[in-house]
């Protein structure tokens, strides 16, 4: 049967080798899956490729990923927040190498990757250092950037609801990278406050199709990146 | 020579019955139009396939009862369907990206002709004078990740289907991966066509006779 | 204010000139905005370029409007149709042009239009009739065919429920080409069973932002082409 | 010479409420982290903007009160915001279509430095050691019909950031429609930089000796 529970945030990034390229949702702290974060973290794989809008705040979440030294290289738009040093200590150190890559760039990559569209071009960066060695290709008198559509082997996400056929909803800005990340990876991970059974989320109303989910998780009360730092939590 | 009229082989059923024994319990299967689709009276006990039609509904479930249809609930063959518990909506280029991104699992289409090297000729004649339409065919071929053919193994006036080499215009290049016809399941190989299971009382001698290119027997 | 709400079908589409590119939504009848295109036969434009996925059915709504011979040229997957007699008759007439594409790769052309992504790569087609002329690429061992992102100068579509700012939400099937041709028109015209006040739809399940509309009709009662050629319709 | 420190030019307030009377009714405008945000506090009677915020929302209302923000409702600044009626919720790749698809009307931003030929550079230092971050800014100059730019006319030590070319990285080549400092609004023409406005006080010698390339004046 078409039943994707998973019992819990362990089991369900128990897979994850060394090496894996991973995508991560969301936009600061809103939609950032902490708890498959933190799971993987305990579940030790390293050599991490990362991608994701943001490469964390504090030593929680995504930064307490990287402070385990787990993440090799982050794919993303902007590495610096209030309350990032994690980052940019691994980054001087010349640990984590870092692929700067425009946000509507990032988001077209991934959708692109998703929707098996291995390349297109986009008016973004031309004529400046982030379209270094890309190919640049006129179409209608205006210039444009050849860009890779962007896969993964897993894809963490944080939903609202999901059901047990991996259709899942969201709240509000933390929808952010999260649909179009499920499209990308070979294995989509989803948390969610709430799994239901199918039939409970209006088929008009889903904004990821269980097509794109592998495992969906209950974690009933997710935490926040901003209260855990408040509250002086670091996660090691 | 064994003319292909005097052939009992499988029923269009029975075509569709074997063929969903191979499907396993979980799949995103799309189903083309015609033959394709009864494969839905034949999900194997225990399991459970979801249906994606290319014009916006994954979990689609049987035709309503006649006279209850919605004419905004419709299948790629425009016939009413309803949508089943944990379905979703969803606009065409989110379920072309279903379709190019490699997620369905399975594509069952029909077909004029397959060729041994994989080629699949399924949306026009060719002919000059015809209205060509060609609807997701292309994309299902190109995208999905097994592609299984369902047909006669012959046309009506009895010339092969599976062919050396396509004459009809192409849907894509080496995108078949099996066949049920009413004769046998025959795979596509590195090496050509590839009999897996013949229809009872139909041997492999008579097969062949009736396919445009050479079929390997299933032990070899 | 931004209030896109317009008086009947006949002025939404009142301005539409001889010439223009006009994507309409639908496939088969599900979401095809047959008031507006009545519309658009009383109002005379010609010399049409029309991008929809099918060519209609009987001889109401797109069929009609090639009937009165407004359309030169059609862009479309599926140009037949069970009760689709029109549409051939033209095309062996020559009066009407047909560009076929792909059924995905017409729906990622559109987004691509929408979305400013002047051209990408898709397998779809490759070693095809419908790939000559067309530049192949190959991309990690595998061929790809350029496609060209697609606009228009107006969409016209059918929602469900839309609100003043031209937010759409839209009913099962026929939601398929709408929400993508909202996007790449320059002009979006819709029209929704019913218009409601902002803050009535549900910030969640907007599946069209008003940013892509431009104006909106209540169209209250909206015919489906079944009922109007088994009640032996003919708009003309 | 005059020193960019001894003049009065217009706050930061007044320079938003200045570029607000720009933007006309209806108008979808994304809005940069900074004195961008102040536009909000300045729009003209009978008109109502629609903020868009790349993170996901159109519709974008104002801070909640203290203590009643959602963490998971937040702008590009990664503020607390709340959602108007008539609001909407996306994911990324279709914000960003809004924004390259030439759907957003105008976006305001920072500046380091702007050339006269519309180049901006906004968004690193070029240093070597510097972690680079570019957010959303190219996405939004090369893709939203108009872009201003609100910034101080010179940086803190008095050099000009209105410059012949910039020696910053650049965020877009040849972007830049119109400049609101706090000595003059500047349009960027084909011509270079025109003042179309001065600061009540600041005459065009003074305006023209803080700008590193030549300014036409308004009526020329």
């Amino acid at each position: 049967m078409n039943d994707k529970r998973v019992l819990n945030a362990a089991r369900a990034v128990a897979d994850i080798t060394d090496g894996s390229s991973i995508m991560v949702g969301g936009f600061g702290e809103a939609g950032s899956p902490i708890e498959l974060i933190h799971a993987l973290i305990d579940q030790g794989a390293t050599d991490l490729t990362v991608i994701s809008n943001n490469a964390g705040s504090g030593e929680v979440g995504l930064a307490a990923l990287l402070k385990a030294r787990r993440v090799s290289k982050v794919i993303c738009s902007f590495p610096k927040s209030i309350n990032s040093t994690v980052f940019p200590e691994l980054y001087e150190e010349g640990f984590t190498e870092l692929e700067l890559v425009p946000q509507g760039t990032l988001a077209e990559r991934i959708r692109a990757g998703g929707a098996g569209v291995p390349a297109f071009y986009t008016p973004t960066a031309v004529g400046t250092l982030l379209a270094e060695g890309k190919e640049i290709r006129e179409f209608n008198g205006r210039r444009y950037l050849l860009e890779m559509g962007l896969t993964a082997d897993f894809s963490l996400i944080k939903g609202h609801e999901a059901d047990s056929h991996g259709n899942v909803i969201y709240n509000k800005t933390a929808r952010n990278f999260a649909p179009i990340m499920a499209m990308a990876a070979n294995t989509t991970i989803v948390q969610a406050r709430k799994v239901v059974e199918p039939g409970v989320i209006d088929p008009e109303v889903v904004i990821t199709p269980g097509i794109f989910v592998d495992r969906v998780v209950e974690v009933s009360d997710p935490a926040h990146e901003s209260q855990l730092i408040a509250a002086g939590v670091t996660y090691q | 020579m064994t003319q292909y009229t005097d052939i009992s082989g499988w029923s269009r059923e029975q075509m569709a019955q074997r063929l969903a024994q191979d499907i396993p319990d979980g799949a995103y299967v799309n189903l083309g139009i015609g033959i394709p689709e009864l494969v839905t009276r034949f999900v194997p006990e225990g399991r459970e396939f979801i249906y994606h039609t290319e014009n916006g509904l994954l979990g689609m479930g049987p035709s309503p009862a006649e006279g209850d249809g919605d004419p905004e609930l419709i299948n790629a063959g425009k016939r009413h369907v309803t949508a089943n518990d944990g379905a979703a909506f969803f606009h065409h280029a989110d379920s072309f990206a279903m379709i190019r991104g490699g997620h369905l699992d399975l594509s069952v289409l029909g077909a004029m002709q397959v060729a041994q090297d994989g080629d699949l000729a399924n949306w026009s004649t060719g002919k000059p004078n015809a209205i060509p339409a060609v609807g997701g065919a292309m994309d299902l071929v190109a995208g999905v990740k097994q592609v299984f053919v369902i047909t006669q193994h012959c046309t009506k006036s009895g010339e092969p289907k599976l062919v050396e080499s396509c004459t009809f215009p192409l849907t894509g290049q080496n995108v078949v991966d099996r066949i049920y016809s009413d004769l046998a399941v025959i795979d596509v190989t590195p090496e050509g066509f590839r009999v897996v299971e013949l229809c009872p009382g139909v041997d492999f001698k008579t097969v062949q006779e009736l396919t445009g290119a050479p079929l390997l027997p299933a032990n070899q």
